[in-house]
């Protein structure tokens, strides 16, 4: 039986390698048929904004792999409305994330699902095994 | 009950991976079953054999390494961080051409996927980290 | 699912207490441990706030606290473990959610 | 004498603007950077305290800005550069106090 | 001419290694001959508990070399008021760091100086050179 | 004017050290001398040639060993936090009797008196870190 995975995203991109060595660790988990979903918190939810440009840091962009997310079947995507909120971000401020949904003849579907923090915790709750970055 | 680890952070900088071990050797000592010690991020390099610590303080290389032999632990050392950051066995030494490499006794180097793996297979997966 | 939720980091310089607090559901369990001992000292706003917590049991590491210096400074009425408590809590809870 | 602090770290997760801010004397300038420059953000109460500093001057590293996506969002009044402006910051202050 | 050294210590012991090897460059720095200060401020301040005892989780107690500062000339030791009492901390839960003045007659006088944030702020502002741990 | 940089942090983990690169290269861009960059506590980390990182990202050891070579930058690693990290030179390797050694080209390991001279020669020393 899948077990319920979810992998919790608490830092910002850039400033620490957490955010990419997360994205790596779902990409090669979505392989293993289990129950995934990604929770985005605090300065975690800057790593889904729209429009990183790492060429003046000389760093990889990465921010355009969350994009694919929803072809490697990762599609259960939480975003806390309050960490947005404090932070002065709304969903506009995201990139959009989809997936298509086979059963709905390839329907195309928003990924991001904005939970309020109560939401979350029941969320986090329901899960089996927590990553933590 | 079977346990995995994780560390995430690199020796001596964070007490991540002195908290793991501590842990590690009372969880042995109740019998409880270590599926797996896996290390990701700068937790890679905890496996180098090239640290020479004051001789005052704990070598925390060796302590793993000995934690290995008495316990048969899996340690991993994950190859997409280790690559980043230097740390290679034999092996991968010649694939990339390198002339030396450090990895220590008792680890060996492999996927992200021993991660998913350990959280499929084991009870409780604790995570140290920084 | 009870959850073992574990703290790392010294509450005044990071938000990482907050945070685990903001989500912890009644029932669950906080282990203090490493520099996050700090948090369950006496005459603390942390330490107020976890006595204060409704439905969450806190523990401290003693080892670390007493690493510290701080181990007879831990607030009334917070458990405090060995490493043998750290490994039979994770037992005792259905996972361990680590806050780093 | 004049100093440049230089922050790294996101208002939200650390303490270390605030330390920064309780300590750092009229007529100096705080670099914010890296993950600091979430800390310029509109809509932010870092921000607001920021906008609200006396005698402090504030500026943001762009390129740091830019890589995070925040650099349309940078508050009003706080000034951007670039590595070449940092620089400048540093050769034209007394010293540097990075606040780690 | 001797430059004015200030090593901010801002961080916890035993969490993370900053402590610790910022007292190893102090302790190399002494032999240069500068004019230098210590500055104990936010969680930093924990360095100087009394009664530390690491034997239970394996590393080395460093916090006995906090009294050896004095012999190495090392003797304006400044602790943060405000950090101290927003942590429940007063100055009897540090250890009694002390020197000895020669043009005193080798008088043992205390070698920490309780200042506030604002006191503080007046002796950083006087430094060449700050050194951030 | 006569420069100092500090790094503290390993490569990747942290951005320190690739802000420090790029403060390096601006400040050498506009004609200021820098004295020398100092590795300290896992910035050593920075000095390995083991380093593989994926072909589409930055080689953190490589920039500073061209930067060094291009501006004859001093590169120092402090030997006391080299030794409990496992990052050693030649010489090191014979004197702790080890079999490989790992320091990147254009480095050198010394000891913590060398961060207190740039301190004392420097007019800024700038610290990049976390």
């Amino acid at each position: 039986m899948a077990k319920k995975f979810m992998y919790m995203n608490t830092k910002a991109p850039y400033g620490t390698i957490y955010a990419l060595e997360s994205l790596e660790v779902v990409l090669i988990g979505a392989a293993f048929e289990q129950d995934v979903s990604l929770a985005f918190i605090g300065d975690g939810v800057y790593q889904l904004t729209k429009g990183q440009n790492t060429d003046g840091i000389g760093m990889k962009n990465f921010s355009p792999t969350y994009t694919a997310l929803g072809d490697y079947d990762v599609n259960k995507i939480y975003v806390e409305k309050e960490s947005l909120e404090e932070r002065g971000l709304s969903l506009d401020d995201l990139q959009h994330l989809t997936w298509e949904d086979e059963d709905e003849d390839w329907a195309e579907k928003d990924s991001i699902r904005l939970v309020s923090r109560s939401e979350l915790a029941d969320v986090i709750e329901d899960q089996d095994v927590i990553l933590s970055f | 009950m079977k346990l995995g680890i994780q560390i995430n952070e690199g020796p001596y900088q964070h007490q991540s991976s002195d908290s793991a071990y501590q842990f590690a050797k009372a969880a042995l000592a109740k019998g409880h079953e270590i599926f797996r010690v896996f290390f990701y991020h700068d937790g890679v390099n905890n496996g180098t054999r090239l640290a020479v610590p004051p001789q005052d303080d704990r070598n925390i290389t060796q302590q793993w390494t000995e934690l290995q032999k008495e316990h048969n632990l899996d340690l991993v050392v994950c190859i997409a961080a280790a690559q980043r950051r230097g740390l290679m066995d034999e092996d991968e030494a010649k694939r990339q051409g390198k002339d030396a490499n450090n990895i220590a006794e008792g680890f060996r180097i492999s996927g992200l996927g021993q991660l998913i793996e350990a959280g499929i297979e084991c009870d409780r997966l604790v995570t140290f980290g920084a | 699912m009870a959850t073992l939720h574990t703290v790392n980091k010294s509450p005044f310089g990071s938000s990482v207490l907050d945070d685990c607090l903001g989500l912890a559901k009644s029932g669950s369990t906080v282990l203090l441990f490493e520099d996050g001992v700090y948090a369950a000292t006496t005459g603390t706003k942390s330490a107020e706030a976890i006595t204060n917590a409704d439905g969450i049991t806190f523990a401290v590491l003693g080892p670390d606290a007493k690493a510290r210096g701080v181990e007879g400074k831990i607030a009334d009425g917070i458990k405090v473990v060995d490493y043998d408590g750290f490994v039979d809590l994770v037992a005792e809870h259905d996972k361990v959610h680590a806050w780093l």
